[in-house]
């Protein structure tokens, strides 16, 4: 019995890369309870698009957010109960498309947040349209003698935000793909992962992925070594390319406050403004 | 104009202290158990220009500044030529005799003898406030003390700085106005800081805020004060990010609020929709400005009504007060937070830069407040939308063994996204539902306040109501005022008392949008409508000419 | 129903070619002469789930699908169960024997068949065409035809695969419905197409957006078509840079159109209303579905009337307009196109999904349009904001010796920026004054239509004035349906006439929208308000007896 | 007599870094006069902020847009009509804050437009908070205790998004700066010119800034070498860091296409409509 599944229908096409990216973040989860994060702890949301639909169809809390938004959702979560793990699942037209002010902030401010990104080089619920991360030449409904734009490179745009914690992943390589979930969840400041997404209606990279990946042998050592391999075209090399340890956000903004467990009394929140109207 | 009121205008450059001294003369007054009303008038600019500052005083309430001075403070020949036509009958000119030269008033060398000190342009703004003291015979101690904990920089200069210019004007016209002493000392506040303060009261835990004027200061206030009064000021890249921040932090149990002006509140208007699909509790204050567009930043209006009253695609309820004085500012924050979540759904605070920037002395009594009351899930399995009879659903936070799920699409009870036309058809009403436990509610509670009890009615609302009530207290008008502090759901059931009376409505306004909500909403055909819409308040007196006119 | 007009529907799943038979069979129907009205009812996915399309045809004007029909190809069980409910007394049910096994109807092996050949789910749809073929005794040649030039892909595959399905239904039930021929063939087109067309009929030369359902159709059928009508088509990295990309094309002097849906629409309001204040001749499209927030993408709902209406900061004037068939689609936004260049100022065609992607037989003559007239400068000094009688400043494009500023901030005549009080106030009455000039133009327009001219009054608006006609006729229903076009300024000088009568409304809202509108401006207070909420339109029958029901 | 100034009365506070780049700006207009591209031809817009005041004192035409949004602005105008050359000033808020997503897509697209970064790193016109480029620590009203954020490098970020033109001028060069402006203006493509502009009443630079500038000896040769020079710490070089000639995104568009000077017939215009109808 699968007690991280909920009752809706999944309505994703038949073999979509999305169905990896459903499965690896559930054995993901199902690691962190081993490791003592409960999943009652793990908030998420997502933006809208094929992705977003992972909201319904995992048995998890959050708030289903609205196109661009996830990470702006989950960080305000964070801010107001640091207790929770949260964890945001994007599509490439959401994130950087819609979103992009707000993931490269929130790698900016290093908030303690996770992205999961979908990452399938097109707008698949809108039927097709070139995204931010398309290739020059993609044709879709809305370029259809093919895109006139670079597209950007994701994990090269977070390096230069200063994220603390960037990888790529390919739900073919399953259990790699857990495995750098659960360390993005754990990761304790802003965590991005590119999760390469074949979509077999718009964009089907299955044969071109597959011949291109290659699972890095280690983390690399220096934020230079990192922009390389982000930047890298002959191969896209799968894994955790940076990691750095800095203080988040939330603790940068509050030290070790909560407002929401450590609220203030109102006895002693009305004794305050009453010193503050009287100075 | 009733000599009861002593009105003080000082001018000048952007910063160069003007602000201050106004601000610090309102202090003085305050001091002395006087009330005070103080409005500054300011360009879109760090330095340079021309800025006023206007400071009222009376020993009994106050709720306006007025435009013509007892006496100005004039320190350079700007301020010299725009207020000499601000002066009352009795007025007197102070100027800048090392600015402005041989003139009419009384010149004192304000330069000359602020340059006997290091960055003299900065202390111009003490000799102004020196000059008062002066004028209405405060005794140098007092002045002494004043500018010690107001002035903390520099305290020793600017001592003898502001002792001698006391001591220039003290023999031309010291001691011309002696203003009584009034009941007892109370706290200035401007109208954001009652609402930040109101929101702390209430229960507030987090403000989100991306600058702009007139909201700003919100955010100021709450980041200087955070530690202090437990609440979390948070200022993110843009307004769009403040609202989803915002409508995150409540799902996950926080009281949040969010303020920002026109253009900043246009582009929250897609995540306002969420709020109320998701039927998160959110509180949202927009300080209007003349607009459309980037229209006066640093000055009023009430344009932003009908935008307000409608924002967000699709249907939902939301509610919009706006307060009609600063007290009413405070109380009303924590009512309204009460109310968003009472009944999960988003709140505007509608409030214009008269009210939240200028300074009022208040009788506030924070006690007076209660925070929030949700309804919350009591056990059993959560159903984040339960179908209830009034449409609000139980809240439940996490962590929780529960599931919580908050859906932007159209969802069942559980908050799975649904396309099944029976249930949007049962959420969409629920959501509607609302609209009338609001109103049901609200029924039940102050939604309109009157002041006064026979003669015309005169309906307005928010900071207007301020302007209004001076105005007929100035020129001792006998009328009703009449002030929704609900304008949605807008408290019809009280409002039709006035149907057949003869109305007149008072708004900074071009298009008349008040005047139209009654119309359209009441049925109140209104005899006149006085409208505003330069950037500035009504002055008082000019108000009351005009009301005196139609009625 | 009468028996005049023959419904189709079929169903299955996403991906598989439903839409597209609905469609074929449309042109099947059209080529006859016949006219139709083809609803395609999808859910938010690409593959699978349950779609189905519906295709009502009749010899004379027909303005809605009807839900029961007269044939049914159910592809899948799904199809099966769901549809059964949906058949007229005459029906016919044919379904996927391989699929669904022994049942009530006409079963036919359509996957067997089409196993035969590659893709053999893709051909299903092409089943279902030679199906209704074989029903309406179409011969074999126009059906050959027909697919070859629907079906350009696989050609002989699809022929082949037709015509065996064809052999096999035509024993049973061929011939079943003879459907006689119409007046003319006439063109099909969406809502959007006719929009997107009569945009460049009234002179577009850009048209901007972000993909929303259910605006996104213009900007493809835009893109696909840019060489071929000049017209540029951009899809820009949000709907921030859509509207104020767009209004700098207008700057420029490019004819310029945005579109979006509500949550897309939201993000532009900001930019909506700088365009109020530069005074930006700019046309917007708003495709409605049912909100608030994603709500329920690929449905319809007219819930978006108040906030068409209410966009943007401040005050100035808009204008908002809602056409009633897909040929005034056409007309009016060229007509929209040049009341926004005329007046400079924003404009919003409202329209929701079943409109926008509905297709129709339609009678168009693409000449009785007329590009936008616009005060253009003479010569002299220019100024971009000269105070004119109407408010209505001439234009002047770039590039130009003379000075032509557009400003967000308040300004002078010039186009510089100010803080007068009474620059102010002259140009808050200038763009206000805009409104005047606006109603009074309409005044002499044709801004309402009236069908028949007897029985009760029924008032609707936009996509709902087609299922309101439609149910008028099935049923031989006699009414009067007045249908406002314009909703701002709303040309209550028009629809005065019907305070007195027994009213009845109809819209798709549950907050009933529509219906406060017309109180609270006209006055017109309706016996009954018929609402729909649930993401889909009227079945003109079911509409029929709730009007019977209240009148 | 000064005939590119208005009426308007100038309110930047004395000793302003804008008033260089006001000055610096009419020296390139009149060279870019001289060599052939007259004023009219021209077109300007700004943002809201101090910086953006430079267009009520600038006699020349344009849009004076709202905060964020001035990179759109003048992208459409430049759509709408190509012969127009099309200038936006920006302030870091505003560029780097609101409008990020229009400059990274302004320069992915190789928009051809100009972009003049008045670069002071605060919000100078909402009296002095921190923006995107404060370095962290900076003490604002949002901020009393210090921006806990770290600051994004504008040339850095605009080269990861592809600009074919970035460069970074100090108005006290002015010369240099005013040749930098020429070249940008000249450049067909996303020209992006970062000026250190000292905020005298909130974050006053100048001395830092006369210590760390340094003008560069020549254009770097590669995109490494403008990279690391964008990066650097020790100093603040000056002048065209990176340059390519790329095909700007209104060629690849509609090549030589004028939507305004080209405009179809309306005649032409029906006949097409009504094939398209009776097709
Ligand atoms: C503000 C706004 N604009 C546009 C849309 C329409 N929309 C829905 S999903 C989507 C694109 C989704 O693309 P992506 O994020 O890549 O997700 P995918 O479907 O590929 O997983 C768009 C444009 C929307 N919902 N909201
Ligand atoms: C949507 C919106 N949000 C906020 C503001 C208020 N605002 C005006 S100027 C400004 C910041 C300006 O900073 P910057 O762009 O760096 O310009 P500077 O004043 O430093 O030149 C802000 C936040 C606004 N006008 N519009
Ligand atoms: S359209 Fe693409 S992304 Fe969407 S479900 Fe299908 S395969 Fe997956
Ligand atoms: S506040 Fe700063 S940026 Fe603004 S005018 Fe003054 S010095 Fe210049
Ligand atoms: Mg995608
Ligand atoms: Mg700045």
């Amino acid at each position: 019995m699968d007690d991280l599944a909920t009752y809706a229908e999944n309505t994703w096409c038949l073999g979509c890369g999305n169905f990896g990216i459903l499965g690896a973040f559930k054995k993901a989860v199902r690691i962190l309870e081993e490791k003592g994060t409960g999943r009652e702890k793990i908030m998420i949301s997502a933006g809208i698009g094929c992705h977003g639909k992972i909201f319904d169809y995992l048995k998890l809390s959050g708030l289903y957010s609205i196109h661009g938004r996830s990470m702006a959702t989950i960080q305000g979560m964070k801010i107001a109960n640091p207790d929770l793990k949260v964890v945001a699942f994007a599509g490439d037209g959401d994130a950087f498309g819609e979103g992009i002010a707000h993931m490269i902030f929130a790698a900016k401010r290093n908030a303690d947040i996770t992205i999961i990104l979908h990452d399938n080089g097109v707008y698949g619920l809108t039927t097709g349209q070139f995204t931010p991360t398309s290739e020059k030449g993609f044709k879709g409904p809305s370029t259809p003698k093919g895109s006139i734009e670079e597209p950007l490179n994701p994990l090269a745009l977070m390096l230069e935000a200063k994220a603390t914690f960037v990888a790529r992943g390919y739900p073919v390589k399953l259990d790699h793909l857990v495995d750098i979930m659960v360390q993005a969840v754990e990761h304790q400041g802003f965590s991005f992962v590119d999760v390469l997404q074949p979509c077999v209606s718009f964009n089907n990279t299955y044969k071109r992925y597959n011949a291109l990946v290659e699972i890095l042998d280690h983390v690399p050592d220096s934020y230079q070594e990192a922009i390389s391999i982000a930047k890298r075209q002959d191969k896209l090399p799968l894994g955790i390319i940076y990691k750095e340890e800095k203080l988040p956000y939330h603790k940068a903004l509050y030290g070790d406050w909560n407002p929401v467990t450590k609220r203030m009394s109102k006895e002693e929140r009305i004794k305050r403004i009453e010193a503050l109207l009287s100075r | 104009m009733k000599e009861e009121v002593f009105t003080f205008i000082v001018g000048g450059k952007a910063g160069e202290g003007v602000r201050k001294a106004g601000s610090v003369t309102a202090r003085l007054f305050a001091s002395m158990g006087r009330q005070v009303f103080n409005m500054d008038d300011y360009g879109s600019l760090i330095k340079g220009g021309h800025n006023f500052s206007v400071v009222s005083t009376a020993k009994r309430k106050i709720t306006s500044h007025y435009i013509n001075a007892d006496l100005v403070v004039a320190p350079d020949k700007r301020s010299y030529d725009i207020h000499k036509g601000h002066l009352s009958e009795r007025g007197i000119m102070v100027y800048n005799y090392d600015t402005v030269g041989e003139a009419e008033g009384v010149g004192v060398p304000l330069t000359t003898e602020a340059k006997k000190y290091p960055k003299p342009d900065l202390r111009i703004g003490v000799g102004a406030v020196a000059t008062v003291a002066a004028v209405i015979g405060s005794d140098k101690e007092a002045l002494r003390n004043l500018i010690k904990s107001e002035y903390p920089r520099d305290i020793e200069n600017n001592i003898a700085y502001a002792m001698t210019i006391y001591d220039i004007v003290y023999p031309k016209i010291g001691n011309k106005f002696q203003l009584q002493r009034g009941d007892k000392e109370r706290p200035i506040v401007t109208g954001n800081e009652a609402i930040a303060l109101g929101a702390a009261a209430g229960g507030l835990d987090i403000y989100y805020a991306y600058p702009m004027t007139p909201s700003s200061s919100i955010l100021h206030y709450l980041a200087a004060h955070d530690k202090e009064l437990g609440v979390t000021a948070v200022h993110p890249e843009n307004e769009i990010a403040v609202m989803n921040m915002a409508i995150g932090s409540a799902f996950a149990g926080a009281k949040t609020m969010v303020g920002s002006s026109g253009g900043g509140f246009a582009l929250m208007q897609e995540a306002f929709s969420l709020a109320g699909m998701v039927e998160a509790p959110l509180l949202c204050y927009l300080g209007s400005r003349p607009g459309p567009s980037t229209g006066v930043p640093t000055h009023t209006a009430q344009g932003d009504l009908n935008f307000a009253l409608h924002q967000g695609h699709g249907e939902f309820a939301r509610i919009v007060a706006s307060p009609g004085s600063m007290e009413e500012a405070f109380y009303l924050t924590a009512e309204m937070l009460d109310l968003v979540w009472r009944f999960q759904t988003p709140g505007i605070i509608l409030t214009d830069k008269h009210m939240a920037e200028s300074r009022v002395t208040v009788d506030i009594d924070a006690k007076k407040t209660r925070w929030p009351e949700t309804a919350t899930h009591s056990g059993g399995e959560y159903k984040r939308y339960l179908d209830t009879e009034n449409g609000v659903s139980p809240l439940l936070f996490p962590p929780s063994k529960e599931l919580i799920k908050w859906d932007s699409y159209e969802h069942d009870e559980m908050g799975v996204t649904t396309e099944d036309p029976s249930m949007i058809a049962k959420m969409q009403e629920k959501r509607n539902r609302k609209k009338k436990a609001v109103a049901d509610y609200l029924t039940n509670m102050h939604t309109v306040n009157v002041y006064g009890n026979t003669g015309p009615v005169i309906l307005t609302y928010g900071s207007t109501t301020m302007s209004v009530l001076e105005a007929l207290r100035c020129r001792e008008i006998e009328a009703m005022v009449v002030q929704p502090v609900y304008l949605e759901p807008l408290p019809v059931w009280e409002l039709e008392k006035y149907k057949e009376n003869s109305v007149i409505v008072v708004e900074l306004s071009c298009a008349g949008q008040f005047a139209s909500l009654l119309a359209e909403k009441v049925g109140i055909q209104p005899k006149a409508v006085i409208k505003k819409y330069d950037g500035r308040p009504f002055d008082p007196v000019e108000l009351a000419s005009r009301i005196k006119e139609v009625v």
